[in-house]
């Protein structure tokens, strides 16, 4: 089938969603335990489309993410101990602890990186995009976003550059339904935003965000159309975010049932579905334990890694000359 | 007299005034379900409605926009941005609107709106999270900005810059919110804005705090009188009209000043402070002033980098120190 | 016919038509001749615009403008005098020659104000509609922008909370093609861009802003709307920019064949030609005359006013109590 | 040598480097087929076509974040924004963006990108058109801030910033583009980033000026000539980082200083300037730091008011001689 993933490829999407649900059960854990500093932003049940939407690009692609990144991270190739050394502030970190849980970088695999400020992840693949159509280097940006970065206004001008422009960089939204505490409903006058980029005249898409496979042949129709030089593409991913905002969040605006629902939809499951008949049961539960095994492992060694030392930044002292 | 929660008592300060003015409204990210994520706003929607209490989108240069022009056509808005590092969103808005419209249209229009935030670090939010910008905010004619520290000064400064016929930009600090103060409830208790409160009296030297910096300084005066040195700690409280009476009456006492301010050095708050009293005391200062406050550079996250980045007692004290020696 | 202005509403459009192209000749010969300080943005040919757009408002509604807004501003009913003392920045003009000619303002009249940061008065005219949405006071805010402005990201802000939250505004585009010096298909990817807005679920209509009558026919309709609390309206004018960006404009980027075509199509002689056949030529020739004596009385009266004594801003000063 | 006009220089300047670097582009508003406003990239388009020279939307806050990322990866973006005051659009890129970037990420990313912009006023451009708002930028750790006033030093510092590793804002002013001066353009011209320029010697009184002020400051120098009083003008050219050991240097041999600057009083850049002066030079002077700057209001349109506010040489000479009082 066209902009199919091989089975070796799903494989492997399946090995990192079940990494990326294992990342955040343990920091939930670690986070309710006190042992993380400030929120864990939870992925769980949306891990199909940061893993599904990063599997056909390479190291030499760029993303950008946000808030609540670790799929993207994990579908963009960064090592997980890396990643949770970081994000419990350890020198061995990705970043040697500077740049925390929301802001965590990988340029040596193209991720750069995740953002706080909601929507800024969007000019910055645009950017990219720009750079890449200068030098002629044939590699596409994506940037991962949430409903609730939608309503930016860089996302406008943003859509604006890109489908002008014919960059190549390709716009997944991550649907969850949710920014922070308000139901997108009341954020956005527009229920399906992807009919809103289509009026920038990009591509669009929209597919099931709980279902990688769906995610990988949508995103990569638009990827490979971005390499080939003919512009943006926007897929818009429908899922949901189990976990609440963060960690720190106290709840009670969200509908159990609803929650429920979705639950039953849990990606990996239905990746698993997708999978057994190929490669049988015993292959999928033995990647589930040795998947499993390596992030308690990373996680561990993390946990046991030192703190940081300080050491003042000197290339951002305001004195030339002598003093810094 | 009761022992409230700073959170607490702004939420008491906003219900009072929109009890009290019908063109009182709120609006900002989360605030009416979820009731702010600093939970400032709690039970606010229920009470006034969701015409006047409002989520809004996350758009913030539009909203800031809007606070500006709806305060110019009969409402006071009071609009929350959750973090003061989204400051630079607004900053159009406050610069090239709130800023000009009064003296450009020759005093025709006025804006009375509140623009809340949050600023500064402590709690591992990161670089995009936990900066101070009041300088970014400071430095506009035409803007009041306020940073209180105790709950009634919360209360009584909210209820004052809703009041206000002119824009208030009203900083709040995260490591704030929990802390407790007694807030007498039986009285309005307006504090003016643009007066500066004498934390401690001293006569060694001066201690000229904002925001959070003032529980910090509160520390370093504890820390410095065991070393036999009395400092004078004053909570500037308004950055901007500044109580530069007070400033001067306290530096003709110690002739020794220490600025405390949680924004970096160059160029930021403590800048203006050094700069105003080498203006209006010179004469009076047996030393330099000594500035307290970040250094410049990012602020990195993790515990033992941020605690190495953030003024505290111990730097404030040192600084007062030095200026003694 | 449904929202069409009465003969007599007609007559007054057409007197402020005049009136509005006189004072651009005027300003343009000042500027030319030295005598103005700054350039002129001139509107000739765009007068239908801003004119037939106001002719349905009351004082009480409000109207954001531009840096190019003379047709905004007189279709408001605001006084040339004080419009003409304001640019050539006397004492006597509206705002004391404090605002100068890109930032005027007459809150008595609804019109606050001029602004030049491109897109400004987009979110302001929002925020006006929610006041009147709050206060429950049956006014309309309006904004009339260029194309230009549509790619700002307040632009998109806006519109989503307007749709969102059903304000009274009503959204007027003035497309004459250009955004400065760059035609408005290299700043945006959309042809027509209330596609753009019609994605936000807001009512569009384009009209040939060259005719007073369609655009006063179609803005009227959409303020109705909103004055019933039925949410904004958005209305795209097509016209031309025949003079240039501004009097320092240096030129050669616009086709003259092009101007030409568009100066055939004068919004003048369009209502002219409407209004005859009821008038007579007679009384509109009479109206041209009157009108013109009165426009260049009220600018030779301001320009023999004496210019401001300045004094400095107390209630901007930084420091409370003794010092200002 | 030739005589060439400041916007004249700054075209040479981009014409050498793209030439040099093909990863250098432009971006901006009017850039392209009209050359800029302010004609600096006359000829470009043509010289380096479309995709290196583009005209943009009016998106000034999606633009800036799209400097900084596209520098991140493998170009040299230079990016005009047409006028000083729409800095604010910018602001969210700078401050939490390329502020952090290669701290955060551990040094393995740099962002060589030089965002060109004009200030100031004296055109009669209006409260909106005619601030410096250099300060916005000069607070801002990771960010350099260069402002030349020669047509030699705007060649030679726009040449340094496109080729430096970090990012440069770029302020130029309206009131300099015409300006005439030699340049020689055998030489590169490099003018190294974070170096002061002595305008003129002089031995009572130091004038540390930026930006189009140091043309102000060289006359007020001639009038206090006239006063018998020896002034020595220093053109800061570089705002951050700021060359310490200039101002020091002249403040040993004058013990009297005035600090020059187009944009507010209140936490303006002359505020900064003061404080480092108290800082690292207190027990050298002789009389407070004279800050010369535009008062704390917004800047009127009409030409007896906007004249009234701006910072001039009469002003700056009165400041001079308060100090040496
Ligand atoms: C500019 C800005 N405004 C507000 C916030 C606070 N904030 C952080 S995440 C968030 C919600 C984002 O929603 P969405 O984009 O849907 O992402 P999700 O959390 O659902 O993944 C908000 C309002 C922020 N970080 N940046
Ligand atoms: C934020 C901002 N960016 C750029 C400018 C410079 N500028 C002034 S008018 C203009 C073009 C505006 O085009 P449009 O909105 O179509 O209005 P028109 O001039 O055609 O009436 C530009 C780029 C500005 N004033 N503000
Ligand atoms: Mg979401
Ligand atoms: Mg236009």
């Amino acid at each position: 089938m066209k902009n199919a993933p091989s089975i070796d490829d799903q494989v492997e999407m399946y090995r990192k969603m079940i990494a990326c649900r294992r990342v955040e059960e343990a920091f939930g854990t670690l986070s309710k335990e006190g042992r993380t500093r400030g929120p864990i932003h939870r992925c769980d049940g949306q891990e199909a489309v940061g893993i599904g939407a990063t599997a056909m690009l390479t190291d030499e692609d760029y993303i950008t993410s946000t808030h609540r990144g670790h799929a993207h991270y994990i579908g963009k190739g960064v090592d997980i101990y890396g990643i949770s050394a970081e994000i419990l502030g350890r020198k061995t970190g990705l970043c040697g602890g500077r740049a925390g849980h929301m802001l965590i970088a990988d340029p040596a695999k193209g991720m750069i990186g995740g953002n706080a400020i909601v929507g800024a992840g969007i000019p910055a693949a645009t950017g990219m995009a720009l750079s890449n159509q200068i030098l002629k280097n044939g590699r596409v940006a994506m940037t991962l976003f949430g409903d609730g970065s939608s309503q930016t206004g860089i996302w406008h001008e943003s859509m604006n550059m890109a489908a002008l422009w014919k960059l190549p960089v390709v716009f997944v939204l991550e649907h969850n339904e949710y920014g922070l505490t308000v139901h997108s409903d009341r954020q956005g006058s527009t229920k399906d935003i992807s009919e809103r980029a289509a009026s920038y005249g990009i591509p669009t898409e929209i597919v099931d965000g709980n279902d990688a496979l769906a995610v990988y042949r949508a995103v990569s129709t638009m990827v490979e159309r971005a390499r080939r030089g003919e512009g943006p593409g926007f897929v818009e991913c429908k899922t949901y975010r189990w976990e609440g905002f963060s960690t720190s969040d106290m709840g009670g605006y969200q509908d159990p049932e609803v929650i429920a629902e979705w639950k039953k939809r849990d990606p990996i499951k239905i990746a698993y579905d997708q999978l057994v008949g190929e490669v049988g049961a015993e292959k999928l539960d033995q990647i589930e334990r040795d998947t499993s095994a390596d992030v308690r492992d990373a996680i561990e060694r993390a946990l046991a890694d030192p703190l940081p030392e300080f050491e003042i930044c000197n290339y951002t002292a305001p004195y030339s000359g002598e003093v810094h | 007299m009761a022992k409230l929660r700073y959170a607490e008592a702004l939420n008491i300060a906003l219900r009072e005034e929109m009890t009290r003015d019908p063109s009182v409204f709120l609006f900002g990210e989360d605030i009416g379900t979820y009731g702010g994520v600093f939970k400032v706003s709690k039970g606010l929607l229920e009470e006034f409605g969701d015409q006047r209490v409002r989520d809004t989108p996350i758009s913030e240069q539009a909203l800031t926009a809007m606070a500006v022009s709806a305060a110019m056509t009969g409402t006071r808005p009071v609009l929350e941005i959750m973090y003061a590092d989204f400051l630079p969103l607004s900053l159009d808005a406050l610069v090239n609107q709130a800023s000009i419209y009064e003296y450009i249209w020759k005093e025709k229009v006025q804006m009375p709106f509140v623009l809340r935030t949050q600023g500064g670090g402590g709690a591992g939010a990161g670089a995009q999270h936990s900066k101070a910008l009041d300088v970014l905010v400071a430095h506009i004619p035409g803007l009041q900005v306020v940073a209180p520290v105790t709950p009634a000064d919360a209360r009584g400064l909210l209820k004052a810059a809703i009041r206000d016929p002119r824009p208030v930009i009203f900083l709040e600090h995260k490591l704030l919110y929990n802390m407790r103060g007694e807030v007498d409830l039986d009285s309005e208790g307006l504090v003016e804005i643009g007066k500066a409160r004498t934390v401690q009296p001293g006569t060694d030297v001066s201690i000229f705090a904002t925001s959070k910096m003032v529980i910090d300084a509160e520390k370093a005066a504890e820390l410095l009188a065991k070393d036999g040195i009395s400092a004078e700690v004053i909570d500037l409280r308004s950055l901007r009209p500044l109580d530069l009476g007070a400033i001067k009456a306290s530096i003709a006492k110690t002739n020794h000043a220490v600025v405390v301010n949680e924004g970096w050095r160059f160029c930021g708050y403590a800048a203006e402070l050094s700069a105003t009293i080498m203006d209006h005391a010179f004469d009076e200062l047996d030393a330099p002033v000594e500035r307290v406050t970040l250094p410049d550079m990012p602020i990195p996250y993790s515990e033992t980098l941020e605690a190495s980045v953030l003024p505290n007692a111990e730097k404030i004290a040192a600084a007062a120190k030095k200026t003694l020696a």
